[in-house]
C-alpha cells in the first residue's frame, strides 16, 4: 500500500534534495505536489525539469530552489515565465541550461543503469559547456564525444491519470505528447512521488493493461489529488485552464491567481 | 517597395520548403508555426517522400490545425504517433534529416543563440531556452534557421550565448553540415564555409539594405538574384495547409520592411 | 509506393550481406522472405538473429550462411534445432554466439546513432570474449566498461501484421512477447523489408495509429505474403503450427515439412 | 531413501522460492517452469511486495498457466505489459532484483555453461544458448542457479564454457553478487567467497552422495542440516500456482534419486 497524503510526501523530501518536476510546459505539471513542498518549507532545491512553467514560477516565489536545470522555462502560448526570468536576472538562483538531449541523455543514462552516455549532440555549444561534463574516446573511430553522466534526481514528482493502491501508474490514452518524459525521470530516479486525478482498484488497473507506464515497483507513493496539475492539463481530466494562467500573466505573476482550485 | 507581414511570411515559408529535399524527414518543434507550414508545404510539393513529425504525431491529415491539435483529435488523422525517445533516436541515427530553427540572434557561422543576452548570471534578456537547438545542430544533417526581423542585433558578428553552434559535427560517421542557411524578411543567406553567402533578396529589398541590416560580413555578389515570389502552386498550398494563416504570428507586426533603418 | 514481390525483395539482397531474420524463436520468422532468399541462390551471408529456429534451419540446410549470431537458436518447446546444431559440429558456419544484451546493446547502439553503448553485461564469460569488444573506461569513476560497437545489418527482414502502401508497419495488438526487438532490429539496420499478412489503406493504417510501430521513412520494401510466417505464428491471423514443426522435428529434419503451405 | 520427480522439484521450487526476499522483483526466463513456479511461490508467500516478470507481462493473475498465455489471453489479468527494452534496463539499472537460472554446467566458481561442450569450432553438444545468462549475473545484484540433475558432470570443477560468469560485477556502482547459489535435486549449496559451500541436504540424500556427485570441492560440516520440508503453507500454495504440476517437467524422469551411481 501506497497511498498517502501529500504532506506525507512532502516530508520525505529533504532540504538541498535534486527534485525532477514532471510535466511538460502547461501539460501534467505536479502543482500541488510542487504546492506542498512549499507548505513544508523546503529551501535550497536543485529543480530539474524538462520543460518548465508554473511549478518553476512557485518555486522561484517561494525561495525554495538553489538551481533551475530545464531546456525551457516559459509559459508556452502564454509567453515568458515572469518570475523565473526575474530570478535570472536578479542571480537568484543558477541558471542550469541543459540542451534537450543533454538532459534526457543524463535521465536516460541513469534510467539505463549505464556509466554515461556518449553523444554527439550539444557538441560546440556553449550550453554544454555550462555543465563541464568529460569527453571520451570513441575506442573504433578515435572521435571523441560527450560522455553524459546518468542524473539521478533524489526524487522525481509527477502528476498523472490514475494509480491503483499498489502504484500501477496509468496515463490516459492516446498519451499527451511528450508523456514518455515523465516515464523516464521516474526511472532515473532515486524515489518517485505520484500524484494522480483518481485512485482505482487494481481491477480497474489490469482492465487496460496497455495503458500502465510505471509499475508500483517504479513508485514509492501516490497521493490522490483529484486536479492536483491544476491549473495545467490533465487527461482526460480537464484541460489547461487558459483563463487562470492569462490571469497569472495579465497580473504580472500575482500568485494567488494559482491557489489551488479544483477544476470543474 | 515595402511587404506586409503576410508577404513576408508566404514568403519566408515558401523559401524554406524549396530547400527541403525528396526523402527528407522533417522535425518540427514546439511553438514555430513557419517551421511548421514550410515542412508542410514541402510535403505537398515534393513528389517523393516527405514527412513531417511535430508535437508527436506523424504527417496529420489536415494541414497546420490538425499538426497543433491535442493528440485526442488527431486519431484517425495520422499514421502514427512517436514517442519523444524515439524520435531524439531517430534525429541522433540521421533518419530525422532537416530541422527548421527559429532562434534570437545566428551569428557569422550560424551559431543559434535562444538563450540569453548577456552573461549568464545576470544577464540582460533570458529567453524560454533552446530545447534541442544544441542537439540538432550537431545531430542531422542539416539545419535551416529563420528570423523575421533581419536586422543587425539578430544577425550580429558574434552571438552573445552559443546555444547551438553552427559548425556541426565532422567526425568519422554520421556527418552533420551544421547550420546551413538562414531565411529572413530581407533574403536568403547560405553559410559556406563558415561565411555567410547571399543566395538571393526578397523583392523588397536590395543588396544595400541586407548589407546594412547584417552584422557581420557578406558575401554577396551584385547580381544576387531575387527570391522567386511564390508560384501559384505555392500559394494554393499555402491556402490548403494554413488557412488561417498560423504563419504570420511569427512576423512582428510592422507598417513593412522596405528602407527600415538598422538597428 | 514501397509495395513489390518477395524475388524483387531478395534480389536487393547480396551475397556476403549481414542479414538480421526478425521474430522470436517460433513466432513471426520471416520464413517466406528466407526461402526467397534461398531460392535467389544467396551465398556467404552473414545471418543475425536475437533467437533463431526454423528459418535458421533452412539457410544451414541451404548452405546459404557463413556465419551466424544469435543469443539462441532452437524450436522452443520442440527442442533443439537439428541442422543448426549438426552444422555447428560440422563447422559449417562460424558459430558467433552472443549473450542477449550484447547482441541487443549493439542493435540499440546502431538505432540510437550512439559510437558505442558501454555496459557490464556479458563480463567474464567466455561468451562475451568471442567477439572481442574493445572496452572503455567510464571517465567519471574511471571502472572498465565493455564498449559494445553499433552493429548495422545491411538488411532486417521481419514479417509483420499488416502495412500501407507508404510502408508503415502495425503489428497486432496485444503484441507478442519480444515485439520490440523487431522494431529495433529494423531500426538497427541500412536497409529493411517487411512481410506482412495484410496491405491495408492507408485510412485503415490511421484508424488506429497506436498500433503503427515502424513508420514509412523507416521501411524501404513490403511484401504482401499472406501467411508468411508460417509455420511459425503471426498474430492475429494464425497461431504456430504445431502439427508442421512436430513433423520437422520427428521427421529429423526433413525439408519438405517446411515447404509453404498458407495456414488455413 | 529415493525421492519420486514430483518431490524433489517441490523441494527444489521452494528452496529457490525461499531465497527470495521482500522487495524483489524477479525476471523469469524462457522455458524454465521451476524458476517461474518459485517465483510465484515467493510472490504468494512473501509478505511484502514480490513482483514477477516473466514473458513481458508483469504479476499475471492466476498462476503458472496464465503467465505463459498469449498476451490476448492476459488482458485483464495483468496490470500491464513490459516492452523488452524496457526489462533489459530494469536488469542493469537494477530495478529488477534477482533471476533464477538453469544451465547445463555450473563449475566451483558459479560459472554458468548453457552453450557447449567441447570448443566452440567443432563442440561434441551444442545446447539452444544462454540468452541473458552472460548479462544478468553482471547486471542483477543476484542469480541463483538450479540443476535438477547433480552429477560430476553437471557441476564440474570447471565449465567447459563460461557463458554466463559467476563472479557478478565488483565496480563502484550496482554492484552484482553473481550467482550466489545453486539449488540442485540432492542439496543447496551457497557461494561464498569463491568457494561451494552446502548449505542443506535433501531428505533423500546425504553428504558422501553429495560429495560424490560433485565435480569440485565442497565446504560441508558434518551437521549440514537437511533441508526443510515444504511446509503446509508452501504445499498449498503449490497447488495453486501449479495445479497441473509444470514444475515436473524438467526434472529428469528416473526411479528416483537415491544412492545414484556418479558420471
Amino acid at each position: 500500500m501506497k497511498l498517502v497524503d501529500a504532506s506525507r510526501a512532502a516530508d520525505t523530501v529533504h532540504d538541498g534534495d535534486t527534485v525532477y518536476f514532471g510535466g511538460t510546459v502547461l501539460d501534467r505539471k505536479p502543482m500541488e505536489l510542487t504546492r506542498a513542498l512549499i507548505r513544508a518549507g523546503r529551501r535550497d532545491l536543485d529543480a530539474v525539469t524538462f520543460a518548465g512553467s508554473l511549478e518553476i514560477e512557485l518555486l522561484v516565489a517561494a525561495g525554495s530552489v538553489r538551481s533551475v536545470a530545464a531546456a525551457y522555462v516559459g509559459l508556452g502560448r502564454f509567453g515568458p515565465a515572469p518570475r523565473f526570468v526575474a530570478g535570472v536576472k536578479a542571480g537568484m538562483f543558477d541558471d542550469l541550461e541543459y540542451s534537450e538531449w543533454s538532459l534526457l541523455g543524463r535521465l536516460r543514462a541513469a534510467s539505463m543503469g549505464i556509466p554515461f552516455l556518449p553523444t554527439r549532440a550539444g557538441t560546440g555549444s556553449d550550453t554544454l559547456a555550462i555543465h563541464d561534463f568529460a569527453s571520451v574516446a570513441d575506442p573504433y573511430s578515435g572521435d571523441t564525444y560527450v560522455a553524459l553522466p546518468p542524473l539521478q534526481p533524489d526524487i522525481t514528482l509527477l502528476h498523472a491519470w490514475r494509480a491503483g493502491p499498489g502504484g500501477h501508474v496509468q496515463i490516459a490514452f492516446p498519451p499527451q505528447h511528450l508523456w514518455d518524459i515523465d516515464v523516464l525521470a521516474a526511472r532515473a530516479a532515486d524515489r518517485v512521488i505520484v500524484g494522480v486525478d483518481q485512485i482505482v482498484s487494481e481491477e480497474v488497473i489490469a482492465s487496460i493493461p496497455e495503458h500502465t507506464r510505471l509499475f508500483g515497483f517504479e513508485v514509492d507513493m501516490v497521493v490522490e489529488l483529484p486536479g492536483g496539475s491544476w491549473p495545467t492539463s490533465s487527461p482526460p481530466e480537464h484541460d489547461v485552464d487558459e483563463g487562470a494562467i492569462g490571469a497569472y500573466v495579465s497580473s504580472g505573476g500575482e500568485l494567488g491567481t494559482l491557489d489551488f482550485a479544483r477544476p470543474s | 517597395m515595402t511587404a506586409s507581414r503576410g508577404e513576408i511570411a508566404d514568403l519566408m515559408v515558401v523559401a524554406l520548403a524549396r530547400m527541403v529535399v525528396a526523402g527528407d524527414v522533417v522535425g518540427v518543434g514546439l511553438g514555430t508555426p513557419i517551421a511548421l507550414v514550410a515542412a508542410l508545404v514541402a510535403r505537398h510539393t515534393t513528389q517523393h517522400g516527405v514527412h513531417v513529425l511535430a508535437g508527436g504525431a506523424l504527417d496529420v491529415n489536415g494541414g497546420v490545425e490538425s499538426h497543433l491539435r491535442d493528440p485526442r483529435d488527431q486519431l484517425s488523422l495520422t499514421p502514427g504517433f512517436v514517442p519523444h525517445l524515439d524520435s531524439m533516436d531517430m534525429a541522433e541515427r540521421q533518419a530525422m534529416t532537416l530541422q527548421f530553427l527559429r532562434p534570437a540572434q545566428i551569428d557569422r557561422f550560424g551559431n543559434l543563440n535562444t538563450s540569453r543576452i548577456g552573461v549568464r548570471s545576470a544577464p540582460t534578456a533570458r529567453f524560454s531556452g533552446g530545447l534541442a537547438t544544441a542537439d540538432v545542430t550537431a545531430l542531422l544533417p542539416r539545419v535551416i534557421a529563420y528570423h523575421p526581423d533581419h536586422r543587425p542585433r539578430s544577425l550580429p558578428a558574434q552571438v552573445d550565448w552559443i546555444t547551438g553552434s553552427g559548425r556541426g559535427w565532422a567526425g568519422n560517421t554520421r556527418k552533420a553540415a551544421g547550420t546551413v542557411a538562414v531565411v529572413t524578411d530581407l533574403a536568403v543567406i547560405e553559410f559556406v564555409e563558415r561565411r555567410g553567402r547571399v543566395k538571393s533578396i526578397h523583392p523588397w529589398s536590395n543588396a544595400s539594405t541586407v548589407v546594412e541590416n547584417t552584422g557581420f560580413d557578406l558575401s554577396l555578389s551584385e547580381d544576387a538574384p531575387p527570391t522567386p515570389a511564390p508560384t501559384s502552386d505555392e500559394v494554393e498550398t499555402l491556402d490548403l495547409v494554413d488557412p488561417r494563416r498560423r504563419r504570420d504570428e511569427e512576423v512582428p507586426d510592422r507598417a513593412g520592411r522596405g528602407g527600415k533603418a538598422p538597428s
